[in-house]
């Protein structure tokens, strides 16, 4: 999110040999495909340790709220919707859209940071702390650093909004925000797998 | 320059803060601190992979003399399981990682004739960001006494041995915070080099033109991005169980052990070719070179080198089999390892076909290529004697493996790139190292390491197991484990005279006067050779258009009437000769280095006191707010390549992020 | 002495490079149908947990979700992140990395015998 | 281009200034030539004879006794022999390779100031397809027979072969020393009928199927003349066998670092001929005796009362009171039923899971060493006298004793504080000691 405005993968591309691609949302890629190992392992070694727990221990079905998870799962799954109309309207050039439409985005997933504060404490008032538990230590790993990247990615949202208000976010930096929304998306995705996975699935 | 909106107001506003301007100049130390020039960082991280090998080495000194005779007692046990588990830790990820780094920065843009990485920014950070790491991990030497921190429950760190049960004091928090951030850096490098060779090849360098070492550069690159996040899982469960007490690897609470050991070598074994692939493009750059021949079978190079890069993933349980995995997935585990021998086998025998009926010209570099032909191949061929998974039951663990893993290591990748110091020195600096002393110091490296690490395979299988601090006369292995002592130090005599040729060197090539070589000393391949020597800021004077592989060698040589050979011109007449100055190129930068720092604090904070962290975060936050909003180049400035106020609307693209 | 090289006559078997076209980009109205694909999908996934199947056997089930997931998955990649519509290069990028974290830790849980 | 001119002339004199030593550096190259050559050979001569003569490693893999042994020998031999040839292929084509295509002179240019002459380009070969396939297939099935045979060897070793003997051994190992409880009628959920520490005592040509645990960090049970080793994972019970089929003293080393002492962390086996190993299990299923009252031996129980029975049971004597130590009890064999818990939910509290344990010493004289097999017991244990007959006519290594018992973290490297190894007696007096060792050479 730089400042520097120009984007030049245009010219780039008369003197390279190159994807034609811009570097910043090929290396968005990478990452994210980099990211896949990451959640990948934590979304295993929960689905490994969720049943190495005792018998009278608080495991998932003693905690889990699937209707009030359901809803936030709702709630991040449609900011990923208003995450594609902010891209639209700034490909547009409509950049009160763009930046009507990333505020919904930011606001709809802090929503879903919200619940997933909420559930937090609902789950620690129930006796299932960090600690508690392999099922508990795994849980809080998996959904913590789901929400660490979710929270980094509100951060990144409402920067593009104070910088659009600002005026830094023109119509030509429409890939920027692409570049975010990818970032989006993706952990979209993964709450897509971790909700079936960790909620779901029959305990 | 094409403005809008954004910037102006972006840099009005840094204006008016004043404090985000971009740092001027290209001389003194503090051109270093500061550049993103991908060259100057490839030569930090040479440098300080240099001065992390001495540590290492020192380390590997006293495990040598401890072991040195039966009931050793120079360090005693405790001291002795620190070693060689920082040993281990500093010779793979401060070591052998970053001196590829090194090569990766330097060669890579140079030899598909770009100007810079993608992200230049970036990529100072992610050298500033692995020295944050190597110094966190070196310090717990002496932080707290010496070796009272020191990690200690060996390299690959099996819970739950390093849990705080086991291993109360810091040294398992440094392990794991400390790769956590060379980490960082890694994986950051990494993604930047793939962007780097799949967007900025220069025009007509599709894919299958690219050199050998650009296409193993890229694959280790991919095993990197793809493997690091692995460890990344492991580190922060290891992390989360010593500092928050969660039970990931409390066998107490149900927890088994093997998660660790299964997601440790998931990273591990790729990480094993990710230190060698390297090493394996820099022998196929320099054989090729001088044998005078093209490579010999160029497209299966490059694909068994994917092919090992592949393979490698389905591997990791290969280092497991005694652990009770279950018969079936020793099985699966030691079939498909065998047979990443074919794929290392058809480069090995590649390299042979290069060099027959070549005219082979046995310079250093020369020596240090056939050196790792010959010296990977019986690691390789251990290695795949402990693929038969029964009788690795009686190998592993033992100094079989150690030797093992120190030929493929030390005889394959530090061999390797030992040899790239050698053939590249001229194109970083002007001139060559001593030949004489080069040679002289190959060779004693060579006869030290094969003293050094031949016995151990006979000491492990006469029944000798590793990280054992002492043995006992009657075990019989005093004999070779003399010998292998003293082997190491001739290895260390090897690294002297090695440490005394670039200084001699160095000193001598000044008292000449410093005529550079020239573009092309070793009259060799690549386009990293088509440049003046020490390579230009700005790598080029002008676009390069590639035709075919090998490029600037068929730019040299054509072929007369009679299908012979001739010189079609000088090196120096093709070569550009770096006066071009007025390629614009990103401007230095503070915030790499102040990031670094800010993960540096955190790192210690996670181990010693949250407030520290806190510094730390302060310092990041700070990093990367001047970082978004640095201006592409400092206002004040006069634009223009004499002056290191670069700009561009070519570079300008490229730090939008980087 | 005329200099001729033959090797430049080599055959160049390098991929056609890419060009990055502007595609057709899908309209908004595409968007709104398929997040509610994707919200029918996930309220028959949510449907499950009830009591109404529990009478299913816990294999069914399991397949039944994983395929649901798989096709909110793939249908998030492909329209929301316009991999349908990109350069194949992200494709490849990426499904490299699903399938390889699928494929990997699949083969460890197998090896804990975890199924 | 005149540049570059110029610039070539000033390598060129250069060159020639630096031609006295090229000469040098011919002679150099010779040299090296020559002493790597005699090196080279030196050291395989060296190699063959030591091996050849020495035939003195207790822990060999090289040399094995057991079935298991010689099968994983049997299936690695000829690879070694397959790895041989390859290496001396690669080897020699290196060396030819070298010898026939190095060139020397102006052409091979090696000065520090070198530039290079236009030489003879040799043919430019690109590559080759058959050869690449050739040599992609080669090794292919090459490889794909040795895994056939490994396979094989795999499933085979584990294979447990039927003896009129029931028994099992459990096998647990702890920072840093291995207990081993045995299960005479082959049930390990009933307490062990003899409980015994680092000699692992079993009659020879039986299959003893071992089941391997751990009650702290993971170590490895070794016994390389026998068999390969397997880990001892905490939380896990893992199915090993062990077997000989030649009677003697078989060292072993556990081999999964594991912390302090690990290199410390020895064992042996010992393989009995039946009648012998019935001898020694009769005797070992026995409790101690109390020492006649007025004798060192009961001076010594007193000691050992007070100071050593919080931690070691002998059985009829003592039982373990405050470390969960190991004995026949039941209250102690709690501990282990519970560690045994491979099933997900056994709770264990955290300090049971640090080695709280110390060796049973109820048929110590019966050992032939002690602390982790790092000390021999009797001096003369490894000449060729008969196991049983030690506490008999074995020559006590009572200095090693007295030392360990006066300042055992001293003697072998201990976390005692951390519940982890035998703590120092220092403020014992040699009196005291002497009445120990009394006391406990008793015990056999
Ligand atoms: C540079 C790093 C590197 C490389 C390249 C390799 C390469 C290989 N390694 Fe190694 N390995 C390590 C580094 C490396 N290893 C390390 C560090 C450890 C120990 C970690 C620890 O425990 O601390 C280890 C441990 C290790 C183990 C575990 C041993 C144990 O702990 O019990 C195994 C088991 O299978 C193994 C196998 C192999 C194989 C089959 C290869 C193959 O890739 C080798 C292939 C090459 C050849 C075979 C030679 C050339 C081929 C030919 C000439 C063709 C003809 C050959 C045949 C037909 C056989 N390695
Ligand atoms: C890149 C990898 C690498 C390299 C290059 C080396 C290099 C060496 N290694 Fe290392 N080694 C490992 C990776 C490596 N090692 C790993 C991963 C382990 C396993 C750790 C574990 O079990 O956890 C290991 C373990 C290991 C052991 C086994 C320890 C044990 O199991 O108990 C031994 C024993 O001899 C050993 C020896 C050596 C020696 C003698 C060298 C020599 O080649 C070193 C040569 C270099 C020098 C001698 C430096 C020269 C120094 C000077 C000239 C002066 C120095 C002075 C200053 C301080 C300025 N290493
Ligand atoms: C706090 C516990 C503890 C106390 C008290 C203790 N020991 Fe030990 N003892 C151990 C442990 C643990 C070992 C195993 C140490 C090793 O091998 O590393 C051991 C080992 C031994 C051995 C060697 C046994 C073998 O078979 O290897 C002897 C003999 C011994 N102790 C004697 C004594 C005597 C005599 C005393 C009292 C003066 C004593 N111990 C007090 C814990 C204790
Ligand atoms: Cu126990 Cu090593
Ligand atoms: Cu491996």
């Amino acid at each position: 999110m730089a400042a520097e405005a120009i984007n030049h993968s245009a010219q780039e591309q008369d003197h390279h040999s190159s994807t034609g691609i811009s570097n910043e949302k090929l290396a968005m890629w990478v990452f994210l495909g980099s990211e896949c190992l990451l959640f990948g392992g934590l979304i295993s070694t929960y689905m490994f340790n969720k049943d190495r727990i005792g018998l009278n221990d608080i495991g998932p079905s003693d905690v889990f709220d699937i209707p009030f998870t359901s809803v936030s799962s709702f709630v991040l799954l449609m900011s990923s919707l208003t995450m594609v109309f902010a891209v639209s309207a700034i490909t547009r050039g409509d950049l009160r859209a763009n930046r009507i439409w990333l505020a919904t985005t930011a606001a709809l997933g802090a929503t879903f940071v919200a619940g997933q504060v909420y559930e937090f404490t609902a789950f620690y008032s129930e006796g299932l702390g960090f600690t508690t538990n392999l099922f508990g230590s795994s849980f809080y790993a998996l959904t913590g650093f789901h929400g660490a990247h979710v929270t980094i990615g509100i951060i990144m949202l409402m920067s593009l909004y104070i910088m659009s208000l600002r005026g830094n976010l023109p119509a030509e930096r429409a890939e920027t925000v692409e570049i975010i929304g990818l970032y989006w998306h993706f952990v979209d995705i993964v709450w897509i797998v971790i909700f079936t996975i960790v909620y779901l699935f029959p305990q | 320059m094409s403005t809008t909106q954004g910037t102006i107001s972006a840099s009005l506003a840094t204006r008016l803060l004043g404090v985000f301007s971009r740092p001027q100049g290209s001389e003194g130390w503090k051109s270093w601190l500061f550049t993103v020039d991908h060259k100057r960082i490839g030569i930090m991280y040479g440098a300080a992979a240099l001065f992390f090998f001495l540590v290492g080495g020192a380390e590997a000194l006293f495990i040598r003399l401890q072991l040195a005779t039966p009931n050793g007692s120079v360090i005693g046990a405790g001291t002795y399981n620190g070693v060689f588990t920082i040993h281990g830790v500093t010779m793979v990820f401060l070591v052998v990682m970053p001196m590829a780094a090194a090569f990766a920065n330097y060669l890579l843009p140079l030899q598909i004739g770009a100007r810079d990485v993608a992200f230049p920014r970036l990529n100072a950070f992610s050298f500033w960001c692995f020295l944050a790491g190597g110094v966190l991990l070196t310090s717990s030497i002496f932080i707290g006494g010496w070796f009272q921190n020191v990690p200690d429950a060996g390299w690959f760190n099996y819970a739950p041995n390093s849990g705080v049960l086991f291993s109360p004091h810091k040294g398992v928090d440094f392990y794991a915070v400390g790769l956590q951030i060379t980490g960082i850096a890694s994986l950051v490098s990494a993604v930047n080099l793939i962007v780097t060779v799949l967007n900025m090849r220069a025009k007509g360098m599709s894919l299958f033109r690219m050199p050998v070492l650009t296409w193993m550069l890229l694959i280790t690159q991919f095993l990197l991005l793809f493997a690091l996040p692995v460890i990344t899982v492991a580190l922060f469960l290891l992390m989360f169980d010593r500092l928050w007490e969660s039970n990931f690897f409390n066998v107490a609470a149900g927890a088994d052990p093997l998660l660790w050991q299964h997601l440790f070598w998931i990273f591990g074994h790729p990480e094993v070719y990710i230190l060698i692939l390297p090493a394996f493009g820099i022998v196929s750059e320099i054989i090729p070179t001088f044998s005078r021949k093209p490579i010999f079978g160029y497209h299966f190079m490059v694909a068994s080198g994917i092919a090992i890069g592949f393979m490698g993933w389905g591997v990791w349980a290969h280092h497991m089999f005694t652990s009770g995995m279950g018969p079936l997935s020793v099985a699966a585990f030691a079939v498909s390892t065998m047979f990443i021998a074919v794929p290392t086998g058809v480069k090995i025998l590649n390299w042979l076909a290069t060099m027959y009926r070549g005219r082979l010209r046995f310079t250093t570099p020369m020596l240090y290529a056939v050196g790792v032909v010959s010296m990977f191949t019986i690691g390789g061929l251990s290695g795949v004697t402990h693929a038969i998974a029964p009788s690795d039951t009686q190998q592993t663990d033992t100094y079989y493996i150690v030797a093992h893993f120190h030929y493929v290591i030390f005889g394959g990748a530090l061999l390797g790139l030992f040899g790239g110091f050698h053939f590249w020195w001229p194109k970083a600096f002007g001139y060559k190292l001593n030949e004489l002393w080069g040679k002289a110091s190959f060779w004693v490296m060579l006869i030290g390491f094969n003293f050094t690490f031949g016995p151990m395979h006979i000491l492990g299988l006469q029944g000798m197991s590793r990280r054992i601090a002492t043995y006992q006369a009657s075990e019989g292995f005093a004999f070779w484990n003399m010998v292998a002592t003293i082997g190491s130090f001739v290895i260390a005599v090897g690294v002297a005279m090695f440490l005394w040729n670039v200084f001699s060197s160095t000193r001598n090539w000044r008292r000449v006067g410093r005529p550079s070589v020239g573009p092309d000393p070793w009259d060799a391949r690549g386009l990293e050779w088509m440049t003046a020597s020490p390579a230009p800021e700005h790598n080029f004077d002008s676009d390069i258009q590639v035709d075919r592989f090998d490029e600037f060698w068929h730019r040299k040589y054509g072929r007369d009437e009679k299908g012979k050979i001739v010189r079609a011109a000088r090196a120096e007449e093709i070569a550009h000769d770096g006066s071009n100055t007025n390629v614009h190129l990103p401007s230095p930068s503070y915030w790499p280095l102040v990031l670094g720092v800010g993960i540096m604090l955190v790192g210690y904070g996670l181990i010693f006191n949250l407030w520290i962290a806190a510094l730390g975060v302060v310092a990041l936050v700070g990093a990367i707010y001047g970082w978004c909003l640095e201006p592409a180049d400092d206002p004040d400035t006069a634009h223009g390549h004499d002056h290191a106020g670069r700009n561009s609307l070519e570079d300008e693209e490229a730090i939008t992020v980087g | 002495m005329a200099i001729v090289d033959p090797e430049i006559t080599e055959p160049d078997i390098s991929e056609p490079e890419i060009i990055n076209v502007e595609h057709a980009h899908p309209t908004d109205w595409l968007y709104v149908k398929v997040a509610i694909a994707l919200a029918l999908l996930t309220a028959l996934e949510v449907f499950t947990y009830f009591e109404s199947v529990h009478g299913w056997s816990d294999t069914v089930l399991i397949v039944m979700l994983v395929a649901m997931m798989l096709v909110k998955f793939f249908l998030v990649v492909a329209f929301f992140m316009h991999l349908k519509f990109d350069a194949p290069i992200f494709w490849r990028l990426f499904v490299f990395g699903v399938v390889l974290a699928m494929a990997i830790y699949m083969l460890m849980l197998t090896a804990f015998r975890y199924w | 281009m005149g540049d570059a001119n110029k610039r070539r002339d000033v390598y060129k004199s250069n060159y020639i200034t630096k031609l006295g030593e090229r000469e040098v550096s011919r002679n150099l190259k010779a040299l090296v030539w020559l002493s790597s050559l005699l090196v080279v050979t030196g050291a395989i001569a060296l190699i063959v004879v030591a091996i050849v003569l020495d035939d003195n490693h207790p822990l060999s893999t090289l040399s094995p006794v057991g079935r298991q042994g010689r099968d994983i020998a049997a299936l690695i031999n000829p690879i070694f022999i397959v790895a041989g040839v390859i290496f001396f292929l690669v080897q020699g084509a290196v060396l030819a390779l070298w010898w026939r295509y190095r060139v020397s002179g102006s052409e091979s240019g090696d000065g520090e100031f070198g530039y290079y002459e236009d030489g003879e380009f040799p043919e430019q070969i690109h590559g080759n397809n058959r050869v690449e396939i050739g040599w992609t297939l080669v090794p292919t099935v090459l490889l794909a027979v040795i895994s056939v045979f490994t396979l094989i060897t795999l499933f085979a070793l584990d294979d447990v072969e039927a003896s009129d003997e029931d028994m099992v051994v459990t096998v647990v190992g702890q920072q840093w020393w291995w207990e081993y409880q045995y299960h005479l009628d082959g049930n390990t959920s009933t307490p062990p009928d003899i409980v015994t520490a680092n000699e692992l005592v079993i009659p020879v040509g039986v299959d003893v199927p071992l089941d391997i645990k751990s009650r702290d960090v993971i170590h490895s049970f070794w016994i390389p003349k026998l068999n390969g080793k397997r880990d001892a994972v905490p939380g896990r019970a893992h199915d090993w066998v062990i077997q000989s089929e030649e009677t003697g003293r078989f060292r072993g080393q556990c081999t999964e670092f594991c912390g302090l002492a690990h290199g410390y962390m020895k064992m042996v086996a010992v393989v009995l001929t039946k009648q012998e190993f019935a001898q020694w299990r009769d005797n070992q299923i026995t409790s101690a005796d109390m020492p006649q009252e007025g004798t060192a031996a009961h001076e010594g129980w007193q000691v050992f009362s007070q100071q050593c029975a919080s931690c070691h049971v002998v059985n009829g004597i003592t039982s373990a009171t405050n470390r969960g130590g190991s004995g026949t009890e039941a209250d102690t064999w709690d501990i282990y039923r519970e560690l045994s818990g491979n099933d997900a939910g056994a709770y264990l509290s955290q300090d049971t899971l640090v080695a709280g344990a110390a060796p049973n010493l109820t048929h110590l004289m019966t050992r032939s060493t002690f602390a982790g097999s790092w000390y021999d017991l009797y001096l003369n244990a490894d000449s060729h006298l008969n196991y049983l007959d030690l506490p008999e006519n074995g020559i006590l290594n009572r200095v090693e004793l007295e030392k360990w018992i006066h300042n055992a973290p001293e003697r072998k490297p201990a976390a005692a504080d951390e519940l982890r190894g035998m703590p120092a007696r220092s403020s014992l007096s040699p009196q005291d000691i002497d009445n120990l060792v009394a006391f406990m050479s008793t015990l056999d």
